[in-house]
């Protein structure tokens, strides 16, 4: 029914813009992939379920002369708030299609469950999906396999839409830190490094993580990957790795939405987004800020307090 | 019926010499809802003789005191006495601003003390706890003949970064409390002044001079009596008049009250309550005339009345003659 | 100075021009003795370092870093210690979560004219850094 | 690359504590150095010789000086390498002086220290481009801020010079502390009567323009272009009207405004003049005490006016004025006496400042020159002066030396037995400080032949016995405590900088120190300048000075600007911020944080948006830099790549 609506609404758009973007089935049946709307008829290939996982919103600042319209979730729709804060989009020109999420999945949850099997086929219910294999076929409940951003969730609803297919939802875990985060503090200061030492020694700097991030602006001319400046060189370190990881948290400071996409397409699982989270958290208690989420906000490294009441001088 | 509750420490002289101290601010603080827990198996405040002789033993003193303060839950403790709470104040500050000196001092306790307790005195809660408008409420009696020079003493508000409340060098917290409860305050120029009470055994000349010019400077500025915070000034202002007036060849007979004694009388409760009889110069002369705040108000009424009727008699008798 | 263990550590100090690089001169002038650990990077404002200037310091085998601007409303360039504080005020806090000890990067605000609070401030945080010890991120295995 | 890298030993500065030549030898060994030497004074004439040939000789392209601090000879060795045909950007300064040889003890640590130190300089020098400065056209205008004694000076020194000024006075009239002083140490000359004539000139100079009672709202720009937004604040009276006739003061019944003038010694009419000789000489209503603005009635003014200068709508007026530099003359104030408990400072009546005690001398003054105590204007007979009331005295914040208190309690004590021949004045003292030409003498004069009583110690307490004061101090001479018991006491009150200094230091881009006074760029050598090139300092808001002090810096700052305006045009400096527009990927954040406003989009013809720098309003400060995610836009001469090859070289070895 959802489906429906939304066809409808994507057609209706198509009349004011030259592309919407949405989704359609992928290479098999536990992927989906995005799908980009032209044509009337490219409309048929649209669905919507909670394989519908990417952050469609990524493409906008790329389009920004352009009109276009935009199928999104709530967490995707902060994306579009943190763009015009930035001024990376024009409003008039993104049609918005919201649709309220009870969660997605985690791809690498499901495989993980289904021992990697091949799959043949997968069909929903309310709160479950079941996957079949050639070994068989497993229930899971959505809730088992949802990413770490649909645990924390706030936003289901998407706060910023020209149309939204569906009732509003809207609900709280009530879980305001990912579990990540928490056993980390847990660690000593070794145990940390340690731990960030042997997820970044994975990495392979394909740099996935960067381009599937949707703030991450600058693109071709990252610094990774210029002599101009010359931040980082290519041999292949530990330090070099590390180092990375730290221009792309710290360019992302204040200004991550937590849509989880660089974690999501790391070929290689590292938990990418978590240091972007943690800095989240910093900034919500230090300036009140959380990314995405009104307009009018300004991003908290681009502006100041003459006077910082939650920033104390530091002793030795 | 209590608002708020505090820890309080009476310290060793409340227990003894100035019993009339501890009873009088007890009473005052129930008057002004606040309930007062005393600590369990508190000892020495480390303000003397320790402090003088081992800087570590007097912190560890204090320290020990506070930790019971802080197991209580509390982080507050109420000190009338000046003495023992610069005691707390120099422990907790220094505890504060040194580290090493924190591990040193903890090292020597059962339990450590980890500053979560202000030592505040009894003025201090009074002017910024509970505020002047409660202060003036709760006035029940008023005491006409009383002109009070206040008398702080010279550690209750020094040094001012440790005591961290009222001016160092003109204190007004004693002064704000009496105008509000209807008694009257001289302008007293020596009202931080040293009394010379430390050194009241060693040098008895010096004292005494110290003494009399302190109670030459009340009686010169027109008060009739001396209020005090400080258990050590009471009693050397009270007890030493009768030998300054003997080296000085003076007739001073000026009696010195606790503020507490002062606000308690106020308040309603009868001399015996707030343990007159226990200071060496008598007041019951100019404490005889209190009367209720409604006996006064009456009393003021009538006198506007027969003035305005005075007036107007006046205006007729001038009337007259002009017309004869 | 006594109590710093022979060999000196590692440790960076970026300063702006205006403040606190002339509070180091100051200090220097009047001859107030440091530990020689510290090698300053002179650059014209706080608001000029970039965060990860001290991340790389770090990783590249720096034992600590310490940045001094002008105080707030002080800044030569009228705002550029306004963005320093926030900018290093957010990597003082990842640092630990990173699992580096944030003890080991400082940052505050001297004046041109605070000698001796520029050798008040280099002393204990190079007895800090002495009492933490080596950092050691340099040594890296290669993959 | 060539680099060549000289070392200077400072005399014994540097060579003493540093094996100047192990660093050379060490330098020697970094790839790229080809030419590593000492020498003894580098800055000097044969110092800087040698780097001139070592260029040519060597074929030097980059050149490191490890010496002194660059904040002090930076400047000197760009001229040197440029004279040698170098860009002058291709040098580097390596300061192992200020923060290496004076400040470590051991000469291992030190030259340890050293060569790191001389190894980043070279690392940022071989990363180094050269840059070029543009000219620029520049405004010759002065903007004066103060109309004290040393913004007068400067004003005509720099009219004189034939360049316009524009003075902005805080008051109602020019004049300062000065016109409110009586007398003038060590002379005993009649101030009004010496700086009336000033006042006069300042006035009528062709080339001065004075905006009274009116203050600075904004100062934007730059050293040759600044745009200054002044307020006129509204006086209610019409100043092209009025013509100081005096006859609004006379008539006025509000009789108890609080007289600024005179430090509230007395009070003085809601509709004022200030003083006689005031400039310009015209009426001001104060709204507070005056009863149209406190009561809506009265209009007693208003109808007196002669020429209906009245006008009680009148509201504050914006003008803006467009200066090429600006003198900062804004003087100083004096601590409340209320700071002063222990003294009854705000108490006792008969306890005044030194700068009232001025008023009471003064025969233009609240009491036409007769010494009276304001308790009871009986002619008090016992005076006794408190040097350092507050001053010098780190309980209340204020550690330093107010400079010229001990000359004028000398000179009021003098005037004080030449007033009431039978008085006897007392002045307690920590230590006479008077190092002027003929200051000692005068200080002695005022205790040998006026017999004014100095009592080495300081007081500890004022109160009051029936009429008198009684003022008990130590007499650390004696070793006693003393008390007399005074008619009047004069607290010789702390100087400190205005309540807005700090204010308008922000405004300015100035330093100031812990104390709100302005930071010059050198205490010793460029003491009218500060670290913004246009601003200069004049007066007591550097700090506490007396009138020669104040009228020499205000003549030296005069000459500075007319040196700087001697051309037509002034040279950019070229580390400014620079865009790669290739990198740039129009995010824009850039133009965000910028303090300056000097960052700008740009579209390119090919459709794509791109940052571009205002180069003459880009200060330097690299804030763009650092937001910059792509590190497109940097900083010249502080580039990522310069800084990142510092930290290389000191990190990575």
């Amino acid at each position: 029914m959802t489906v429906e609506k939304l066809k409808e609404t994507v057609l209706d758009t198509l009349k004011d813009v030259e592309l919407v973007m949405g989704y359609q089935m992928g290479f098999d049946a536990l992927h989906a992939t995005p799908l980009f709307i032209r044509k009337k008829e490219d409309a048929e290939r649209l669905i919507w379920n909670p394989l519908c996982v990417h952050n469609l919103t990524t493409y906008l600042p790329s389009l920004k002369k352009s009109r276009v319209g935009v199928v999104v979730k709530g967490c995707d729709s902060r994306t579009i708030i943190q763009f015009l804060q930035e001024g990376l989009i024009t409003r008039e020109n993104v049609t918005i299609i919201g649709i309220p999420c009870q969660g997605i999945i985690s791809v690498r949850k499901v495989l993980k469950e289904i021992e990697y099997e091949p799959v043949e086929e997968v069909s929903f219910n309310s709160d479950s999906m079941t996957i079949k294999t050639l070994k068989g076929s497993k229930t899971l409940k959505i809730e088992d396999v949802w990413p770490d951003k649909c645990i924390t969730c706030k936003y289901p609803t998407p706060l910023i839409y020209d149309y939204l297919i569906g009732e509003p939802v809207s609900f709280d875990r009530g879980v305001e830190v990912s579990q990540v985060i928490k056993e980390l503090e847990g660690k000593s200061l070794n145990e940390r490094l340690a731990y960030w030492q042997k997820e970044f020694d994975r990495c392979i700097r394909c740099y996935a993580c960067r381009n599937a991030c949707p703030l991450c602006v600058c693109q071709d001319s990252c610094i990774a990957e210029t002599r101009e400046p010359h931040w980082i060189s290519q041999r292949l370190t530990l330090n070099e790795k590390f180092m990375f990881h730290m221009i792309h948290a710290l360019h992302l400071a204040g200004r991550c939405v937590e849509c989880g996409e660089c974690a999501r397409v790391c070929p290689m699982d590292i938990p990418v987004n978590i240091l972007k989270k943690k800095i989240n958290l910093d900034m919500k208690e230090l300036f009140g800020y959380v990314p995405g989420v009104n307009a009018e906000d300004k991003p908290p490294m681009y502006t100041f307090n003459v006077d910082e009441v939650n920033i104390k001088e530091h002793g030795i | 019926m209590a608002d708020r509750e505090y820890a309080y420490y009476s310290g060793c002289s409340l227990e003894g010499t100035a019993v009339e101290y501890d009873i009088s601010v007890r009473r005052v603080m129930e008057a002004l809802g606040i309930r007062l827990s005393e600590p369990e198996d508190w000892s020495c405040c480390g303000s003397t003789p320790a402090h003088t002789v081992d800087h570590l033993l007097a912190a560890a003193l204090a320290a020990r005191n506070l930790t019971i303060i802080e197991k209580m839950g509390f982080n507050t403790v109420i000190t009338p006495c000046p003495s023992c709470m610069m005691a707390f104040k120099k422990a907790h500050h220094r505890m504060k601003e040194d580290i090493r000196f924190k591990d040193e001092v903890n090292s020597l306790l059962d339990e450590p003390y980890n500053l979560n307790v202000q030592s505040k005195s009894a003025l201090q809660i009074i002017i910024e706890d509970i505020g002047l408008e409660k202060v003036k409420e709760r006035v029940t009696h008023v005491m006409p003949d009383l002109k009070v020079a206040p008398y702080y003493g010279c550690i209750l508000n020094r040094p001012p970064e440790i005591a961290q409340f009222d001016d160092p060098e003109n204190p007004l917290s004693m002064d704000k409390i009496f105008t509000a409860i209807g008694v009257e305050v001289c302008d007293f120029a020596f009202k931080v002044e040293c009394c010379g009470a430390a050194y009241g055994v060693p040098k008895r000349d010096m004292v005494n001079e110290l003494t009399y010019k302190i109670l030459s400077m009340a009686v010169d500025c027109g008060a009739n009596c001396v209020a005090v915070a400080c258990p050590l000034c009471q009693q050397n202002l009270d007890l030493r008049q009768q030998q300054v007036n003997i080296r000085k060849n003076t007739s001073f007979n000026i009696p010195v009250l606790y503020f507490s004694q002062i606000m308690g009388l106020a308040y309603g409760y009868s001399p015996e309550e707030m343990v007159i009889d226990k200071l060496v110069v008598n007041p019951d002369s100019l404490i005889s005339s209190r009367i209720t705040l409604s006996q006064w108000n009456e009393m003021k009424a009538r006198e506007a009345e027969a003035s305005k009727a005075k007036k107007k008699e006046k205006k007729n008798i001038e009337k007259i003659e002009e017309e004869t | 100075m006594s109590d710093i263990a022979p060999k000196e550590l590692k440790i960076v100090g970026f300063l702006c021009n205006w403040c606190s690089y002339g509070g180091a001169d100051t200090a220097g002038v009047s001859r107030f003795k440091q530990p020689p650990d510290l090698r300053i990077i002179r650059v014209p404002c706080s608001g000029r370092i970039d965060p990860l200037f001290v991340v790389k310091a770090l990783l590249n085998g720096a034992d600590g870093v310490l940045v001094s601007g002008c105080h707030p409303r002080d800044c030569h360039y009228s705002d550029g210690n306004f963005y320093a504080r926030r900018r290093l005020e957010m990597l003082k806090r990842l640092l630990p979560f990173l699992g580096i000890d944030d003890k080991r990067f400082h940052y505050t605000w001297i004046s041109a004219s605070e000698g001796q609070r520029w050798q008040q401030t280099v002393t204990a945080f190079v007895k800090r850094i002495h009492e933490l010890g080596p950092l050691n991120l340099k040594e890296e295995k290669q993959s | 690359m060539r680099v060549g890298v000289f070392i200077c030993h400072c005399g014994n500065n540097i060579a003493g504590t540093i094996d100047v030549a192990r660093v050379a030898e060490e330098t020697r060994k970094i790839p790229g150095v080809v030419y590593a030497t000492t020498y003894m004074y580098t800055c000097s004439e044969p110092g800087q010789e040698e780097i001139k040939e070592a260029i040519k000789r060597e074929g030097l392209d980059r050149v490191v000086v490890a010496a002194c601090s660059p904040r002090m000879h930076e400047m000197t060795f760009r001229r040197t390498v440029e004279k040698a045909g170098l860009n002058r950007y291709f040098f580097e300064m390596a300061n192992i002086r200020e923060h290496i040889s004076w400040v470590g003890e051991d000469k291992e640590f030190n030259t340890r220290k050293a060569i790191d130190v001389v190894r980043m300089a070279v690392a940022k020098v071989m990363q180094n481009r050269p840059l070029f400065s543009s000219s620029f056209k520049i405004n010759k205008r002065v903007l004066v801020m103060g109309g004290g004694v040393a913004g007068m000076q400067a004003a005509l020194d720099c009219a004189d010079g034939g360049l316009e000024v524009v003075i902005v006075e805080k008051s109602q009239s020019i004049g300062g502390m000065m016109a409110r002083l009586d007398k003038t140490f060590p002379t005993i000359d009649c101030s009004i009567c010496i700086l009336g004539p000033k006042m006069v000139d300042v006035a009528q100079h062709e080339k001065i323009k004075l905006y009274a009672y009116s203050e600075i709202d904004e100062i934007k720009g730059y050293v040759g272009n600044y745009q200054v937004k002044i307020r006129k604040k509204a006086t209610y009276v019409d100043w092209s009207k009025c013509t100081g006739c005096g006859a609004c003061m006379e008539k006025c019944p509000s009789k108890n405004a609080y007289d600024y003038f005179n430090f509230g010694v007395a009070p003085t009419k809601a509709i004022n003049i200030p003083f006689p000789q005031a400039i310009p000489k015209k009426a001001k209503i104060d709204p507070n005490y005056c009863r149209q603005f406190t009561k809506g009635k009265c209009g007693v003014c208003a109808k007196i006016c002669p020429t209906k200068a009245i006008d009680y709508e009148m509201k504050d007026e914006i003008i803006t004025e467009e200066v090429g530099a600006i003198i900062v003359a804004t003087g100083y104030s004096l601590i409340d006496m209320d700071m002063l408990p222990e003294y009854g400072g705000g108490r006792y009546p008969d306890v005044i400042s030194g700068i009232q005690y001025e008023r009471l001398l003064n025969a233009s003054g609240p009491t036409a020159g007769h010494i009276e105590r304001p308790s009871d204007h009986e002619e008090p007979k016992t005076i006794v002066f408190v040097s350092c009331a507050g001053s010098r005295d780190k309980s209340i914040g204020i550690p330093y030396c107010s400079n010229f208190c001990c000359m004028y309690i000398a000179k009021q004590a003098i005037l004080t037995k030449d007033h009431i021949s039978d008085s006897q004045s007392y002045v307690f003292y920590m230590d006479i400080r008077s190092p002027g030409k003929g200051y000692d003498e005068f200080t002695r004069r005022a205790q040998e032949e006026y017999g004014v009583h100095y009592i080495r110690g300081r007081v500890s307490r004022i109160y009051p016995k029936g009429k008198k004061l009684v003022v008990r101090g130590a007499d650390t001479l004696l070793g006693t405590q003393v008390e007399i018991e005074a008619d009047l006491v004069v607290l010789a009150t702390a100087v400190i900088s205005n309540k807005d200094a700090a204010y308008m230091a922000e405004k300015l881009h100035i330093s100031y120190d812990t104390f709100g006074f302005y930071v010059e760029s050198h205490p010793k050598l460029r003491p009218v300048e500060t670290n913004t090139s246009g601003v200069f300092l004049a007066g007591a808001c550097q700090g506490p000075k007396d009138i020669p002090a104040s009228v020499g810096q205000g003549s030296a700052a005069a000459s500075k600007i007319l040196a700087l305006f001697s051309g037509e045009t002034l040279e950019s400096d070229p580390a400014v911020a620079r865009v790669n527009i290739n990198a740039c990927v129009g995010c824009l954040k850039c133009v965000k944080t910028c303090p300056f406003g000097a960052i700008k989009e740009k579209e390119l013809r090919d459709g794509r948006v791109v940052a571009d720098v205002i180069e003459t309003v880009c200060a330097g400060c690299g804030v763009c830099t650092s937001t910059c995610p792509c590190g497109a836009i940097q900083l010249q001469h502080f580039t990522d790549n310069q800084i990142l090859a510092e930290v290389n070289a000191l990190c990575l070895i």
